[in-house]
């Protein structure tokens, strides 16, 4: 639950582990982010951001999937 | 915006409607646990796009909604107090106390602040070394985290001027007790897509093969939902009771293991009080010993009302908790839209946004019966509606 | 919930009660400020001029017929991108006259001065309003200057109060919403509040989010000029796109039908929006309108206020349904349907 | 002393400088704020009907003489005895109006409260304000609220703007003050200042000290419904009776002659006057005025002023002498004379 | 009021006036100590009853216009912290310091409260026990009981949150510094009957036989004020020097006896710095080693600078040391009414209505040669104009 | 020095003597005022008043006496 919203990392500000920080936008919009619980993300990466802390990592491939469902879907209807 | 817009469009909102209409046969108790899915769906009128005998009931998932009175007396004890600067979320300051709420404390002079992160909150403190700074800490697993951080860095950095007033909550325990409710109407869950995030989704088989109901790990945005919906409704009808992702862009089966380890860290499993609801074992996290130091109910000897007290007495005739459990709606209330509206909330679900009572009185859908039979300027809504009508 | 038919019913459940207290709500420009005013203030002052709740009261002094409005300005920070409270106070005023068919004329001007206030602050702020002032054709002609103690304001409040001239014999007022009027929207939405709610939300932007605040009379005299029926007008303040239209439903009693797909807003505010979790329908403007027009002028009035730099993105948002039932439907992306109300009380950013 | 003649010779030395800031002097109607008026302000609004530093400003709009003033009420505490900042509200407005020798018609009311304001105070506040406004004839025809954040307010800040007709032809201005002319003080001076700050200071009375607040245009319009040929009219507020006499005298470059004997005070403004360090003629008032008006004329306006229970104990104060010395002389009750001199920041209480 | 309004009659100014003028032969001058009674002078314009060669001067008998610079930086240090509530008599908020003044602090958001006694400083104390009250005690002898009072109440009561900063001269002293001084005109003193009250006036004899002058105990009515005069020249015409008490109602021999001890019990005698003017032996006060606990300077870690600097050198042009020694007049000042008005003082004796150049400012005669010749409304003042030419 | 004036002693509020306090009246006006350092003062004395403390007591006697001498003059002028 709560309010969490996607957004691109632009730039890492502080990458020491526990403090770590970068510029995500959001939109047309940018904000400093903690990024301490993604370590794995990086610059161009498009990450949740929950309370000022990016909680996760968007899987691309993964997003991808419903809009490839439901393509194949409209080619061949399921009736 | 990217991941967001996408999930919101017409064609595809359409197509998914089709499917559910096409996969339903007969009718379904879904409860979508999440707040900010409740928001979601009536905000976006989802439940436009569903066959009629497909009934959504809102669970607690709203950590305003579910904060007991006692934890909300005590924010506005501390909060009046001359030395402190008090640091909330924006909606628990409108949550009616026992006598009052934070709101009132602020017009009666307290220093209180809305924050966007507890890390602001934290930030105060060290820009007021002279001054107590205090953070009411609510949240599910999904802030969680963000709260373990601060209280982390503030012992790291020797801030000790700094403290939480926790009100945290685990949802998995929620929804089991729901489950074992016998007045339970729910068959099937979208389970909360962030709170997943941190936490993963391996607790649910369990409780999915024990209590024999679907749970789909379900996003946001309004295909999300609907298609969290659709992987429910497949599997009612086809009467499996499994446990499915389908938030996997965001979502991994173990979940942000750093975020998992920070709160190992910092926080406790305790029994928790829901507002509304009442204890449930193992549903609350509380600071450990070693943080006790950042403990506001410590710090300023106040009761520790949380596990000691059952607060599920409210007087004022607000069913609220039978709200949550799925068992009546918002229009169920006497007080609905009534006595009780946001600007004068007697219940906690009519202040948050998330709060179903609020999502049902500020998006209300009009009386369809009426209205949809004289559009003027419609353009999309003829299908739409043979849709809704099949 | 389309089985639970909501019947919204507002009547009047909180007469005040004998320890109640003003919140930042009753301030809002929504619901609560509704209340306040149709529950404790209106009643005081019971007159048919401030009872049609327009913009500006319509007098008629003589042989003529002028428009009188007043608001105080007390926007934190003072400055911020766009715009600064003096361009604000000049604006508000000049617009809420514009909005009842005047041609702005004459301003007042009070100011309600913090001690410790700087000086140079204060000469920003003034030559602000005075430039304003000029490009607006608005003459600033009485004045007044208070100072409160230190923490007893905000560095600087300023009222300003407007005379206009009613020129013509239209009738510009929510009663004259009719069946069948369109509805137009002067451009994007929720500039004005995003921008200043981000600078104290430290948000930066690609493209700088500036404040939409502007003045309205030049449009609206064009549109009286070329004979368009103007039904009625209302700027979008406090409150934002909803309320207002919320407002006008129930004066007019009438039931709208707007369409989110119609509403321009730009990436920067969505953006924010969703960041703090509020909706760009609530959100404060300081330079848009809606002018409700009969469908067969509505293209003429169209082209008229695109010819403007600050109507030039001006569109069609809805139109009014038939019925006396005093509700705006709202039609989204997706095509479902319901109803706005008015912000109930502050927006507040949320989180969770 | 009389040896070294003082040529007082303002020469604008004050340049505001870069890290000045705004002081409660600025606020106090002395010559602070007509410095920060003169030297800051009305450089940004160079206008003539500005310019005229009037109660009201003037406006011709068509056919019609009408006059236009705003001003923001700021007082604390909000009740005091013999009124509110609700009365002071429409008096204020009401009696600036009456100087220009306009009918007052319409009012509005913008309010700026602070949040936690008990909105028993508010309605207490607009009770006031609507039976003042009822007993003045005058109409609340628009208005605004506007709520600030606890801790940058006061309780309640009231603005009205108001708007006058001026049915008459005569020309009521510093401008008209002439040799010869009979300076008319409508009543004893000092109440309103005094009545204020005894509560503050904790001052009680034997019989209790009202502030003067009433409304001023009764009097006013029957000195014209008679003929009298007013030439000026000035209500005391901030700064008292001898600011208002330094800035007629300046504006209409004349030197008046006033005598310390015709002023009436009250024995117990006097004794709070003994008591704080203070001087009479520098305390506010908020229901008194001078008039300046032909020797000839004098005897029968003091006969109508007498009438009118507001200004039951008008008299005579001085004269205007001739000469183009902007200078106020004034007489003690012991026969020596000084000049007297605006009001410098704020008056504070002193002890020593 | 009584005790008030009868020394304030024209008849009876005038009689004195003319026995005033019946009495001098040549021309005197004469100083009158106290502020109070430069301000009684001006504002009731009492030097047009004096024949034009009695030239009266200003003594530095104003506690605002004396005190140091260095004790105006350390209130303006004090009163700029935030836990303090910092307390003073009204006038002092203006004088300046060597960057600033009170009221800018006070604009800053220092916590500035004007008051009327130093107990009322004392009750903010008792009613604000989370801050240190501070008062600014300035005064001469008449004060100084007030003071001590304030300390000596809040030793008692234990109200330890409550600290005084202090500037308090004694007269005597003075008195003698300006006799000593080889430029000084003064032929005669009005010596100060506030301050008399307190101490009496049995130190002055030694004075006036030391060095040839009359002294006069004068009260502060305009009938005092010329009784005074009156004495004074007097004995100037006929070769004593004595000490008179024109202000017997109020004033005795041994002066206030309890206050005095008032004074000895919570105050004891220091060397003194007076702004402009400089250091003079014995003539100031500090907190006696049993109340320095409540001594501000100490309780701050501030330098006691009242002892240590000397704080004559005023490097903006001000003239008021000169001026307070009755070498020279405000008019005299090239600063007077242009940069330095009372509004932007440039010297303290601009700020107090006590102070030389702002009662000279505020109430200043018109230029009589051209005034004085064509009064339209005049009643009583030919009689007095006659008078004075006399 | 020091603004000082006169007024009516009406009450005793306080006759503990350390902390002995009254109710004064200047003209039409009265003010709670320390008379800590004016034991003698009593009910219908007038005193000097500075500073919220009475300073001294006023004796009449003493008051008349510039009246007298004046009263005399004027009946026997001085030259
Ligand atoms: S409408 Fe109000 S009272 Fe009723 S359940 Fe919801 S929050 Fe409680
Ligand atoms: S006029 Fe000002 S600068 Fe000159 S002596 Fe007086 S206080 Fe000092
Ligand atoms: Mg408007
Ligand atoms: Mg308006
Ligand atoms: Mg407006
Ligand atoms: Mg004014
Ligand atoms: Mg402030
Ligand atoms: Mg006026
Ligand atoms: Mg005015
Ligand atoms: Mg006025
Ligand atoms: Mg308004
Ligand atoms: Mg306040």
């Amino acid at each position: 639950m709560c309010l969490a919203i996607p957004g691109k990392i632009e730039h890492i500000l502080n990458a020491v582990p526990m403090e770590r920080t970068g510029t995500v936008s959001f939109g047309d919009i940018r904000k400093e982010i903690n990024l301490a619980f993604v370590p794995e993300a990086d610059v161009g990466d498009y990450v949740i951001v929950h309370a000022g802390f990016a909680i996760s990592k968007i899987n691309p491939t993964e997003a991808r999937k419903i809009f490839q469902l439901l393509a194949n879907d409209e080619t061949d209807p399921p009736c | 915006m990217k991941y967001m817009h996408e999930y919101r469009q017409a064609d595809t909102i359409k197509q998914l409607a089709d499917k559910i209409a096409d996969v339903t046969s007969q009718p379904w108790t879904i409860m979508e646990v999440c707040g900010g899915q409740t928001n979601a769906i009536v905000k976006f009128g989802l439940q436009q796009f569903l066959p009629s005998h497909i009934e959504l009931v809102h669970g607690p998932g709203c950590p305003v909604c579910v904060t007991p009175v006692d934890i909300i007396d005590n924010a506005i004890d501390i909060a009046a107090r001359p030395n402190v600067i008090f640091c909330s979320f924006g909606d628990m300051l409108r949550v009616p106390g026992s006598a009052k709420d934070l709101q009132s404390v602020k017009a009666e002079g307290g220093d209180i602040r809305i924050v966007y992160s507890p890390m602001d909150a934290l930030k105060l403190a060290q820009k007021h070394p002279d001054k107590e700074v205090v953070f009411l800490a609510i949240g599910f697993e999904t802030t969680a985290p963000a709260n373990a951080m601060a209280a982390y860095q503030a012992r790291a950095k020797g801030i000790n001027n700094f403290s939480l007033l926790t009100s945290q909550f685990l949802v998995p325990p929620a929804i089991e007790a729901m489950c074992q409710s016998p007045q339970s109407r729910i068959q099937g869950f979208l389970a909360a897509g962030h709170v997943c995030t941190i936490m993963g989704y391996e607790s649910y088989p369990q409780l999915a093969e024990k209590y024999g109901v679907p749970i789909v790990v379900t996003g946001f945005e309004p295909l999300d939902i609907l298609q969290g919906i659709f992987l429910c409704v497949q599997q009612l009808e086809q009467g499996r009771s499994e446990v499915e992702n389908q938030y996997s862009r965001v979502v991994s089966q173990q979940g942000n293991v750093p975020a998992q380890q920070m709160i190992t860290e910092v926080f406790e499993c305790q029994s928790q009080s829901w507002r509304g609801i009442g204890h449930i074992p193992h549903s609350g996290l509380r600071l450990r010993e070693t943080f006790r130091p950042f403990d506001a109910g410590q710090k300023f000897g106040l009761p520790d009302r949380i596990s000691s007290a059952n607060s599920t007495d409210d007087t004022t005739g607000c069913i609220s908790g039978e709200i949550m459990q799925g068992l009546k709606k918002p229009c169920d209330c006497i007080h609905f839209a009534k006595q009780c509206r946001p600007e004068s909330p007697i219940g906690a679900p009519m202040v948050s946004s998330e709060g179903a009572c609020a999502a049902y009185y500020r998006y209300a859908t009009f009386n369809e019966s009426v209205a949809f039979n004289k559009r003027a300027t419609a353009q999309t809504s003829e299908k739409t509606a043979k849709r809704r009508d099949q | 919930m389309t089985k639970n038919q909501i019947e919204i019913n507002p009547e009047c459940p909180l007469p005040f009660s004998a320890n109640e207290r003003v919140t930042l709500g009753h301030g809002s420009g929504g619901q609560l400020s509704h209340q306040l005013l149709t529950e404790l203030i209106y009643p005081y002052f019971d007159n048919p001029i401030l009872a049609t709740g327009h913009d500006s009261a319509l007098l008629s002094i003589g042989n003529q017929r002028l428009a009188f409005t007043t608001d105080s300005f007390v926007v934190s920070p003072l400055f911020f991108p766009g715009g600064d409270i003096g361009k604000l106070a000049i604006y508000g005023t000049v617009n809420d006259l514009a909005m009842s068919g005047a041609k702005p004329l004459y301003l007042s001007c009070s100011l309600i001065l913090e001690e410790g206030l700087p000086m140079n602050t204060l000469s920003t702020v003034l030559a602000s309003m005075s430039h304003t002032a000029e490009e607006s054709g608005i003459k600033l002609v009485t004045g007044d200057t208070k100072v409160v103690e230190k923490g007893k304001g905000d560095g600087i409040y300023i009222n300003t109060s407007g005379i206009g001239v009613v020129a013509h014999d239209i009738c510009i007022a929510p009663q004259q919403i009719e069946k069948g009027d369109l509805i137009i929207l002067s451009g994007d939405i929720g500039r004005h509040g995003m921008a200043v709610m981000a600078m104290r939300e430290g948000l930066t932007f690609d493209n700088p989010l500036n404040s939409d605040c502007a003045a309205l009379s030049d449009p609206i005299q064009s549109l009286l000029n070329e004979g368009i029926v103007i039904h009625c007008l209302r700027d979008l303040t406090r409150g934002g796109l909803a309320t207002a239209l919320v407002e006008l439903s129930e004066s007019a009693e009438k039931t709208f039908l707007v369409e989110e797909t119609a509403i321009p807003v730009s990436d920067a505010v969505t953006g924010a929006c969703e960041m703090l979790g509020l909706d760009p329908c609530y959100v404060a403007n300081e330079g848009r309108f809606i002018a409700f027009i009969p469908a067969a002028q509505a293209e003429a009035a169209l082209t008229l206020l695109r010819n403007h730099s600050v109507s030039a993105t001006s569109c069609i948002i809805g139109s009014v349904d038939e019925g006396n039932k005093s509700q705006v439907v709202y039609k989204t992306t997706m095509g479902s349907e319901r109803l706005m109300q008015r912000l109930p009380g502050e927006q507040l950013p949320r989180i969770c």
